[in-house]
Parts: structure tokens; C-alpha cells; sequence
């Protein structure tokens, strides 16, 4: 496996920069904001987002999209991550496309792929039920009554929740909290009868809801993947999830990182650019050191997951807990050495702080990915 | 010793007299959302009107400034018996009646620095909370370099004419006046064209904005001054020697900041970093069930009982050198933000929640009163600004 | 409690400050490594320390110490920790007197306590028996045969282990390894038949010993409090030998930094003192904050202990922990600071990071104390 | 390819044929204490006759340098046929033929800067092991500013006279000649006053004295010339213009201490935390048994994979930057520094142990390497150089 981008990836990353830098920067993400954006996402943006293929990375060509594989998907998302653009893309053409391409019947694949990849519809995984992430404390149940599944329970956290047209459901089939096994993937419409969907606003600004499943019905073929088998199933859509994340918090620290250079370049005090000082120029330094490192541990997880590598799980555990960690040090550390600006809700630096924040909650922090890390290399 | 105790018979008395029920909550202030908070001043509004008398009947004792001399309005009162009116404060539970950077920042500094007049007028009505007053130090871009500061006050002969503007100037927007440095000597060292000035804000040309931080709304606002007359007479202290009095009152906002690391460590409750944990990893035999964070909290309440201890320590040297502010104001503000950094942490999504009915108000403020700390370690002087000082004038470390 | 020295504390730490700066500077230290001392520690020097009536300190005016407290021990071990005045006061004067002292019979007292004071001998604690302490791990085996008690068994890391006459033993007199009940103190003679002394030469050049227990008969006197309260008593001694030690630490760290500060104000590079190179300030600035923290911890941890403060292990864990951590900080970056000749031995920098390595293993280390705390907090 | 198949072919047969069967034992050759490894020149001892054996093979072969031209003594080599050579040698385990200086840092350096003549007459020395050098860089005194060095080479017409003293010269004793930086232009600024001198060390006037580190002892010494008398034609590239070989030199040295952050992670055994805390605290379901240990070493080891995904990732890149280099050096030796922290950490008292026969030479050989890693964010250009320099010439921030 080689640690650098091929060709196809250049060209998808060289892409994605020119459409943050042009298409989305910061101020995209901003006027979103001011005006309340009941979606947190633009629908223009996105469909341009859909006509330069994004959406399809991850599906076969059958299906109309590009195959161009987790580390296509995720130079992208380190791109957009730079200018915090908004998109369904995690949800949607990572989540939703990889658990379809994975693990649906051919059925669910020609009905869901082709409209992921041509933007008709957006997705969203519904997994967690408490405050931090743990699949395997799934209580949502469903149970088979006659012909049909009926699931009750609640699902918080969900990523592009409020906006998905299509819902994936980490539901339990049997077993007890705790255990992985009886944990069960359906598919199903968010406008189904009996969900009920409610945004909830978070510190970042990204789409999230909870949502209830209220004795919601579904047929038999809304299974995804074998019954009993999500567990398993999960975990790996997770990983790839968790990979593009750690690609898009990445990008969040390298723009973060930037702009607090090019404040350390600019900025005087006491009749000298504060870039100057040394005790700043070491800690900058130290970050530098500590983005290198992300790369290359992010880097190593797309394109090991790509060439199906064996290792993925501990390879997304050390991205998405490498990732989390610089993120936390390079938005504090930008904050703080933007001194008063710097907490200003005028000035965007505070933006990547709140980013950061969340981003590190989703599909695990630190803590659980150093633990699930820890386990598989048996310390 | 006779003395003293009759003095504690006579306050318990007038306490039980004046102190009116709706005061004796025992509810401790929390400067950052309490709402009925008692600030005072020309537009005060008292959503609870024992609060107003509160107010009245302590300030006409001279009981929010209990040891300035009675002449200037203040208690009058000793050391030893402010001592015994704090404890009988605090035995019934009676709320501050009087919140205010009057009392805090500038009386103090007129004690010090103000012609005689000058006392005899404005400390009174402080005492009184009728002026509510705000600071003027910070400007846009002097950042750590205070005294880099531009608003210029030209002598008109009869009037100095103010004209620039202040940024980071908390409660401008509700304050009656603001006590500002201002650039006199233009042609002098930074530090030496500098004069302290008080100046009415309802003169013409005075303009208030408030400012938005990441954490939300805040009471931080930027003033501009417009062509803003001023008399002569409220320049206080020698014209060009202002940098004497700020650096006195900055060393006062200093200590008062570097209070925050422990303000919510001592006050317990639900907003312990432990407790959280509990709640949201569960427990396991009564331990915080996540041994990784269990075994970060472990660290950082050990720093912080090791950082309460050396606050206890510094009181019981007595020492208020300057440099011992530095270092409780670096660390107090440092261990304050990781202290939000692991509650947060500790809650997971609950942690980050912004808005809306899915999250308790609890959540939701805390979320922001995290983000607000991040500004713990830029004002009032910057971390790096306190490593500074710590590493030359206590080190004595070359520049 | 009030965190300041009293009268009495302040002589003896100026007089122990007086002593080791002009009879024991860190050059007696390196002269006994240099000779290959055997005991470790100068006769003459501990002779003149008893004559200051160091080793009475913690024994009462009636078996001829001065009743001083623990406070008072503690800012003489500061002291001598700023110069490594190598000498069997922790083991002795601390350990030893407050073992017999709080938990000897009168006979006992009346025994061993005047001799103590009067230099006659010295003494060390036996507890460990693995490379981490643990004293629940005991398994040294004491035996009621008829008359007697035979202990078998072997203890190492014996802190003046190979120069002491007497000897405190924690054996176990019933139950299992990992259980504090069913512990017993015992105290005999070093010379006692079956007691082999092997000493060991550690990093750091203090006095240690490992002591094989082969069939060891005694007489049933030799119980050193009840039997079986040992596990209690064990605690209550180690918690006085941990705070002492932790003031040594504490020493240990001022002077190493003073030692730095120094050599930043004369050292140049580049044309300047590198004590004007902003990163290396800051870092000093963080290390005076800790040892401050350090000063607070150690100062409530020993006048408690005086006061009989019920919160005795807490706070025991508190200074041992933190000054173990702000030694480790201290030690380090004070080698990195001095540069090239902070590595060679002729330099005395490295002598302090020698000791603090040690230091920390003796009676806990930072991950002991770490979760003894945390237990005791009910984190 | 065909050409390449029949060269591993004529590899494979020769070493089959010269590599003595004691030289194929796959050991790891660990710098810090073989006892038989072969570093060549004129005094040294070979406790195996086999490993001179081996070293004159090699030598004579050249392929002790495959890649240095044949004229040069070297293998004539091309990259392609070094790749399969070392496939060879490593395929075998067989040992290193020689651990030189020369071949490390001098002869490229000569191969760049000497004259033909130069190269002539020291490189073949080199690839034959026949002459043993060492590297005269640091001084007392001159620590991270190199530049400032003061041993002065006088220009005595048919020869520089020179006095001074030199420090850190590793295996100085052992050498029998030094590379060495020399001020020939006392007038000059720092930078440009300094030539690079080759000094045999039989000349009079050299002597040395070993150091002993707080690891006690060590390779390197100090080492004198008084009056030492060295030909001119010694002197490598222009005079005063050393400079640029020393920095090309020092490069190539920070590249090669960058790499101990990994050495020992990567020989896995028994040094490796993981093995040593499960070892000393205990396992409970096959985990470290102490929570807080295994916590800090979980993170730790995180690090290390990152950082070695990080080296791995630069060699893809072909990335040779200097700043790269930086930062590796820098991050390489503190967490190397790290590593033996928690190496000794986790084994308790067995950790600090040092001399006798209580504790296995195993352990006692750590508490040395853990003092002896100290040294490697000092020498070579210390971390905060390292850090100034990723500060300067990556980040382009500012002096």
C-alpha cells in the first residue's frame, strides 16, 4: 500500500478544492447560519455537488455511479472540511451508499443506488440511543408480528437526520444491551408512518435529529442484510464512516491551522508580528507535527480500507482518534492565539472550535476509539 | 473583644430588621446568567422589589463598601467587623445587594488616586449603586499591548475633546458612566502620553454596540466616541499619568478572574465533571464506568484540589505580590477551560447540544458556558501574557 | 489548618537548609557514588544530623526526641533534597520511629525509641515484594510455630535496607495475596538468624536492599502492634513515609530548577543568554506553577497529618502523585535545558533525574496514588 | 530485467560462497551495545576472524558502497542492483560487513565537495574499513550555534597549524583519523571563517579522553590538538567555505537519528511496553491489568503507529526536505525519549535497577537506555532548533 494519492484521487481532491475555495467558502457556511436554514444544507449546492459525481463515489458503475472507493470519497470530504461546507455527503455517500452497496439485496441496490448517485434522494443512519456512541447499547426493537417488522424506540444523534429521505435503523432483534449480537439493519422511509422526525440544533451548525419510531411497520424486504447480522454490519459501515469523518476533521484542522499562520503573519503587538514570539512559533510547530501525523494515519485507513485491508477496524479507530485529538489541540490553540477576535462570533475561527466538538462526538471519541484500539492490538 | 461583640448583636438585629425575605435565599450569584441580578444605576429595572429596597437600606448603611470611611459614603467599619458582617451576611443567606465595577475596580483606584472632590462626589453614589459604571481600557487592535491604545482626548482649554473607540467594555450598553484611558500625550512614550478619564455616557457623541461571542450573547459591547466632550475636572490623577492607575486596576481584575477555576469546582452540584461522568458512562461499583476518562478526571481533580490548595496557601502567606496573580490567573483560567473541555466531554451529544426542546436548558447553557471560558484566558491579559510575567519578574528570566 | 510553617517548623528548616548547603552540597553526594560507599551514607554526617536532633523529631520528649511532628521532618527532608543528602532519615526517623511509636507497646517504645534518637540505630520498613508496591500482594509468611513466629519469605526495594539494624516487617499471618486483612508488622534484629541482606545498587545510589526471611524464628514480642491489624497499620506508616518523601521530591525539583534558572541566565547561543528565548521562559513559567502546586500539596498533606486530619490518604496520595509528576516534569526538562553537558556525568543535573525515576517508585507511584485517590474520592 | 535476473543470480552464488557461516546469524546490530561489531582502521580487534574475512569480502568487492563508482574502490553498482544485493545479504541474515562514519557521512560528503585526488586516495580506505574515522563538529561552549566554533587552523604557509578542542567526538579513541570543522578565517563572519580539515589522529599534538555519560560510559570524547601540524592538501572544498559540507553533513546525520523513535518499536521482544507492563502488572482478560497504565500506553502506542505511517509515508512521497527532516528528528527522538519513560514505568523497581545480581543485565542494560535517550534531543541539533526550524522554513513564520 502506498501513502500517497493516485491519479483519480488527485484529480477528485484538486476538484473538491477548487469547489470549497469558490463554490463554498466559509461565508456559504455563515449565511446559512444567519438565516436559520431549516436543512443547515443547500439544495443548489448540493445538486452541484451530485452533478460533479460526488454522490456516486461509492457505488459501482451498474449503478450510476463511480466506484472510485473510500479514499475518493474522503479527499473530498478533507476539501470541503477546509470551508465547513455543508452537505449531506457523510450521510448520504458515505452512511447510505456503503450499508446499501454492502449489504443490500440486488433489489435494494437498483432501487437506492441510482437515486443516491443521482441526487434524488439523501440518507441517514440512525445507531445511537444515548449520549455517547455504542452500537451495541441498541434497545430499539423490532419485532416480527405476522408478516411484518414493528419497531419502537428512539434514536438521538442522527447526522442529516431531519433532512434524509431515506432512513437506515440499528434496531434490536434479540439479546440484551450491551451485546452485539441480535442487532438487526432495516431500511426504510423517513415519511413512514409512525416516525417521527425532530431536528435538533447542535453547537455546530450541522443537520441532526432524534427521531421516534412509533409501532412503525415495515415489510419483510426492509431488512438490510441478513437478520442478526447488523452488528457486524454496522461496524463496518461505521469504519468508513469514521474514515471520511477523520478526512473531513482533518481538513477542519488544516484551514484552522492556516488561517491562525497567516494571523500569526499579520498580526502586531508590541511593534512586532506576533509570529515572532517563539513560544508561538514552537506551539505552531508541535501542530504542524501533529496535522503530519493525522495525514498519515488517515491517509493509511482509506486506502488500506480500499485495498481491503484486514486491519480496518484499528485503522479507523487510530484516524478518527488522531483526528479528534489534533482537531482539539489545533482549534484551541487557534482560538487562543487569536486572542480576543478569537471568541468573537464576527471572526470564523470559533466555527472549526464548535466543529471540532461534534465531530468528535460522532461515531465515537477518542476514549472509545482508544479502548476499541487498545482491544484489538491486546495492550 | 466587647466591642466586636456587640457589634455583632447590633448587625444581627439590623439584618433581621432590614433584610427583607425574598434576600435571604442563600442562592449564590452566577455571574454569567443570573437575572435578577442587582447592578444598580440610572436605568436599573428591579423585577423584584426588595431588591431595590435591599439595596437602598445596605447602601445607605455604607454596607456594600463596608471599610470606606463614612465620609465617602462607606461603612466606616474595621477590618474585624467587616469580617463579622460577612459571616452574618452569609448566616442568613442574604443575597450580594449590589453587583458593580464601581465597587470592585474604580472606587478603589479614586481612594488612591482622586483629588478629594472627586471622591466626595462619585464614591457616594457608587456606594449607593446609583451610577453604574463600566471600563474602558481595551481597544480594537491593542490586544495584549494596552497601552498601545488610540482614543484621543485633546485638551480644548475648558474641556477635553474624546474622539475613538473601546471594544471588550462589558455593560456599556446599561451603564451610566465609563472610567477610560485615553491618549493625551500624543507625542510621549506609549505608555507616558496616557490619562485615566471619567466620562458621562450620556453626553453626545457616546454610542454603545454590543458584541456577539462564540459562546452567544454577551455583555461585552464596543463604545465609540464621537467629538465627546468632557470637563476638565473629570480627568483623575496628573494629566499623562494614567498608566499608574490602570496598571493598579488591572492587577484587580487579574486576581478577581483568576477566581473562575475553582467558582464551579466549589460550587458542586450537577455540574461536576464527576457527576457527569456518572450520569452519562454510568457507574461500575460506584466508579465512573469509562476507565480512560475516569482515569483523565482522576488527573484533573487532583490538579485542581492541588490548585485550591495554593490559592488557601497564598491567602495564609498573606503574599498579593503580583506575580502570584499572574500564575492563579494563567492557571485558574487554563483549568477552568479543561475543566469545561471534560464536562462536556463527559456528556457526550448532550454535550454539544445548541437549541431546541430535545436537550435540557442545563445542557444547552452548558454547552455555552464552555465556549464562554475560552475567553477566560485572553482577558484581563492573556496566558502567554501572564507566562511573560511570571518568567521575568518572578524567574528573573533576561529579556 | 493554616498552609504556612510555624515558628518551630521555620528553625528547623532554616537550620537543615544551613546544613546541607555547607556540609552536605550535592559534591558529598558524589563523592560517597564516587568511593562506592557501601552503606551509601556518610557515619559522620548522620551522626552530626542526630546531634541537630533530626532523627527525634517524631518520637516523644519522654524517649528523648522532641515531639515535633511530621511537618517538621518534612521541611528537613525538603532541605536535604535540595543537595541528595544521602542519610537513613526516611527510613529511620520517619518509618522507623513512627512505626514503633504509634504502634509499638510501651516496652517497645521504651526499646527501640531512645535508641533511634540517639543514633544508636537505625531502621528500615519491609514491604514490597514485586516490582510495583502493593502491600495487599504480601505473601512473606509468618507462621505460629509453638512458641514462636517463623517467617519465610523475600522482600525487596528495601529503602536502607543493607545499612539498617532493625528491621519492620509486614508479613502475612492469614488470608491471600491482593487481601490487606489478615497482614501483620513485625520488628526484629537485621542480624537475627536466617536474615540475609543482599544490597542493590539502584539508579539513584540511595541505600537498597532486597532481605530473604529463611525460617526467621521470633520471639512473640516481636509483633509490632496486633496481629493482624497490620494492613491498617501499614498505611498509616507508608502515608507518613510518603508525604516525607514527597517534601524530599519536592526539594529535589526546586533545586533542579534553580540549578536551570541558572544556567538560562549565563548560558549563551547565538549570541544571547537562552534564558531570553521566549519558548524556554514559558516553559520555565509552567514548571514554577507546578512546583507550587507541588509546595501546596506537600505543606496541607504534612500539617494535616499533625492535625489528624481524617483525610490523611487522600491528601498522602495528593503530594506523593503531584510531586512525583512535577519531579518527572522538572527532571527532564532541566537535563534538556542544560544541553549537551546535562547528559555527562560531570555535570550534577542528571543526578536529580537519577533520584526522581527512584523516588517515584518508592511507595506508589503516580498511577498508585492516581486510582488510591480516586477510589478514596468515589470517582 | 534479464540483466537483473542474472546479477541476483551472481550475488546469490557469490555469497553463498564468502559469506562465512558465523556472519548468518540475522542478528539486529544494536549501536548502542554490540561487542562484535566490526568497525574497521587500524587498531582494530576482531574477536571473530571471520568478520575480517567478511570485511575484506565485502571490501574488496566494494559493496560495502555498492553504489560508489568502481574507480572510487566502490560497487559500481545501480540502484536497482543494490535493491537486489540487499535483498540478498538480508535474505541470508547476513551482518552488517562494517559500521563506519566514513561510509555514513564522509565519503558522500567527499564524493560531493573533494578533488578528484581527494576522493582517490580516502574513499577506497572507506569502503575497505581500513581507516576508522570520526566527526569533529561540537565544541565546549559551541552547543546548538555549531557556527560559533573556535578551533582555530592557522595558515602556516605549507601547512595549517591547529589548536582547540573538540567535544562529542564519538569513538574518538578508537579513530585514526577526524573530519573536522576549523576556523581559518578569524576575521570572517561565523558562517563563512570555517574550512573543513581531514587530520590524521597519529599526528602529534591529538590527543583524547573519553566522556561518560549519566548512562555512564559512552563513545564519545573530547578531543585536543595542540600544535597539531596538518598538510594542506587535507583541506576539503575552498577554504572558508565549510560551512556548506557541515550543513550537508549535518542533514544527513538528523535523517539518521530520526529513525530511533522506531528502532526499538519496530524490534519488537521484550522491550516493548506492552510485553513489560503485562509482565509487571499483571494481565486480567489478557489487558494490562493497571487501567491507568494501559491507557497511557494505548495512547502512546497510537502515536508511534501514526508517526511510523508518517515515515513510511514520506519515503512514498520522496520527499527529502530538510524541514521534513525536522521533524522527524524532532519527534523521532522525543518519542523515543517517551518510550523508554514508560518502558521503565511499567517495570517499577526492576526499571531503576542498575548494577548486581539481583536484577537480569536485561533490565539494568534499560535503566541505562532510558538515560542514554536523553541525549537524542540534544545531540545532532537539539528539539528546539528543530522546532525553530519547522517554525522558520516550513511554516514561514517570522524572525
Amino acid at each position: 500500500m502506498k501513502l500517497i494519492l493516485n491519479e483519480e484521487q488527485q484529480m477528485l481532491k484538486d476538484s473538491a478544492k477548487d469547489f470549497a475555495e469558490n463554490r463554498t467558502p466559509v461565508n456559504h457556511f455563515r449565511s446559512l447560519r444567519d438565516d436559520n436554514d431549516p436543512q443547515n444544507w443547500d439544495k443548489e449546492v448540493w445538486k452541484e455537488m451530485v452533478e460533479l459525481g460526488w454522490s456516486g463515489i461509492l457505488i459501482p458503475e451498474e449503478f450510476g455511479g463511480s466506484d472510485f472507493g473510500l479514499a475518493g470519497i474522503s479527499v473530498i470530504m478533507q476539501e470541503i472540511g477546509k470551508t465547513l461546507t455543508p452537505s449531506p455527503l457523510l450521510a448520504t455517500a458515505v452512511l447510505g451508499a456503503s450499508a446499501i452497496n454492502t449489504f443490500g439485496t440486488q433489489e435494494q441496490k437498483a432501487e437506492y443506488l441510482p437515486k443516491i448517485a443521482s441526487g434524488e434522494i439523501t440518507t441517514a443512519l440512525a445507531v445511537d440511543e444515548e449520549s455517547h456512541h455504542a452500537p451495541s447499547n441498541t434497545l430499539t426493537k423490532a419485532e416480527l408480528v405476522g408478516d411484518e417488522w414493528v419497531i419502537n424506540g428512539k434514536k438521538k444523534f442522527v447526522v442529516d437526520g431531519s433532512s434524509a429521505d431515506v432512513l437506515i435503523v440499528l434496531a434490536r432483534t434479540s439479546g440484551v444491551k450491551g451485546e452485539n449480537a441480535g442487532l438487526t439493519l432495516f431500511i426504510l422511509n423517513a415519511n413512514q408512518e409512525g416516525v417521527e422526525v425532530i431536528k435538533t440544533d447542535m453547537a455546530d451548525c450541522r443537520n441532526y435529529a432524534n427521531i421516534v419510531f412509533d409501532n412503525v411497520s415495515l415489510a419483510k424486504k426492509a431488512l438490510l442484510g441478513d437478520q442478526e447480522s447488523g452488528g457486524e454490519a454496522i461496524d463496518k459501515i461505521l469504519d468508513e464512516g469514521r474514515i471520511a469523518l477523520s478526512a473531513e476533521m482533518l481538513g477542519n484542522s488544516e484551514a484552522a491551522f492556516e488561517m491562525t499562520l497567516n494571523y500569526l503573519k499579520e498580526r502586531k503587538q508590541f511593534g512586532v508580528l506576533i509570529g515572532t514570539f517563539q513560544a508561538l512559533q514552537h506551539r505552531a510547530a508541535e501542530m504542524f507535527v501533529e496535522i503530519e501525523l493525522t495525514k498519515s494515519a488517515v491517509m493509511a485507513a482509506m486506502q488500506g480500507a480500499d485495498e481491503n485491508n484486514n486491519d480496518l477496524q484499528r485503522m479507523a479507530s487510530l484516524a478518527k482518534s488522531i483526528a479528534g485529538e489534533t482537531l482539539y489541540l489545533v482549534s484551541n490553540e487557534s482560538v487562543q492565539m487569536h486572542g480576543g477576535i478569537g471568541v468573537t462570533d464576527e471572526y470564523d475561527i470559533g466555527f472549526y472550535m464548535k466543529r471540532a466538538r461534534v465531530a468528535e462526538v460522532i461515531f465515537g471519541g477518542a476514549n472509545f476509539h482508544q479502548e476499541r484500539y487498545a482491544n484489538l492490538s491486546n495492550f | 473583644m466587647e466591642h466586636l461583640e456587640s457589634f455583632r448583636a447590633e448587625v444581627k438585629e439590623w439584618l433581621e430588621e432590614n433584610c427583607p425575605p425574598s434576600m435571604r435565599t442563600g442562592a449564590k450569584v452566577d455571574a454569567s446568567s443570573a437575572t435578577d441580578e442587582v447592578w444598580g444605576g440610572r436605568n436599573a429595572v428591579y423585577k423584584n422589589p426588595e431588591s431595590k429596597l435591599w439595596l437602598d437600606r445596605m447602601g445607605a448603611k455604607g454596607w456594600t463598601m463596608p471599610t470606606v470611611a463614612k465620609e465617602y459614603g462607606g461603612g466606616g467599619l474595621s477590618k474585624e467587623e467587616t469580617k463579622i458582617l460577612n459571616e452574618e451576611l452569609w448566616s442568613i443567606g442574604a443575597k450580594q445587594a449590589l453587583l458593580s465595577f464601581g465597587i470592585w475596580m474604580l472606587a478603589p483606584a479614586l481612594l488612591e488616586y482622586a483629588s478629594e472632590e472627586q471622591k466626595r462626589l462619585h464614591i457616594p453614589r457608587i456606594i449607593k449603586g446609583e451610577i453604574r459604571w463600566c471600563q474602558g481600557y481595551s481597544e480594537p487592535g491593542s490586544g495584549s499591548d494596552l497601552a498601545s491604545l488610540s482614543t484621543k482626548a485633546e485638551d480644548m482649554g475648558d474641556h477635553y475633546l474624546v474622539n475613538g473607540q473601546k471594544v471588550w467594555t462589558s455593560y456599556a450598553d446599561q451603564a451610566d458612566w465609563i472610567f477610560a484611558l485615553v491618549r493625551t500625550g500624543p507625542q510621549e512614550p506609549k505608555h507616558t502620553g496616557i490619562s485615566f478619564l471619567l466620562i458621562d455616557m450620556a453626553t453626545e457623541g457616546v454610542s454603545t454596540k454590543p458584541i456577539t461571542l462564540i459562546s452567544g450573547k454577551s455583555p461585552f459591547c464596543e463604545t465609540f466616541f464621537d467629538n465627546v466632550k468632557v470637563p476638565k475636572e473629570n480627568l483623575v490623577g496628573e494629566v499623562n499619568a494614567g498608566w499608574t492607575i490602570a496598571k493598579a486596576l488591572l492587577q484587580h481584575e487579574r486576581n478577581f478572574i483568576s477566581n473562575f477555576g475553582l467558582a464551579g469546582a466549589a460550587s458542586g452540584g450537577g455540574n461536576d465533571v464527576v457527576t457527569l461522568a456518572k450520569k452519562h458512562f454510568g457507574e461500575e461499583d460506584g466508579k465512573i464506568a469509562n476507565g480512560i476518562f475516569r482515569s483523565d478526571v482522576t488527573t484533573h481533580k487532583m490538579k485542581e484540589h492541588a490548585f485550591g490548595l495554593t490559592l488557601k496557601r497564598a491567602g495564609d502567606e498573606g503574599g498579593k505580590a503580583s506575580a502570584v496573580a499572574s500564575m492563579f490567573k494563567y492557571y485558574g483560567t487554563e483549568h477552568n477551560k479543561k475543566r469545561h473541555e471534560m464536562m462536556i466531554a463527559a456528556m457526550g451529544s448532550n454535550g454539544v447540544a445548541w437549541d431546541g426542546d430535545e436537550y435540557d436548558q442545563e445542557e444547552k447553557d452548558l454547552t455555552k458556558a464552555w465556549l464562554r471560558t475560552k475567553g477566560n484566558s485572553i482577558e484581563g491579559g492573556t496566558s502567554e501574557v501572564q507566562l511573560n510575567v511570571i518568567s521575568k519578574r518572578v524567574l528573573g528570566l533576561p529579556s
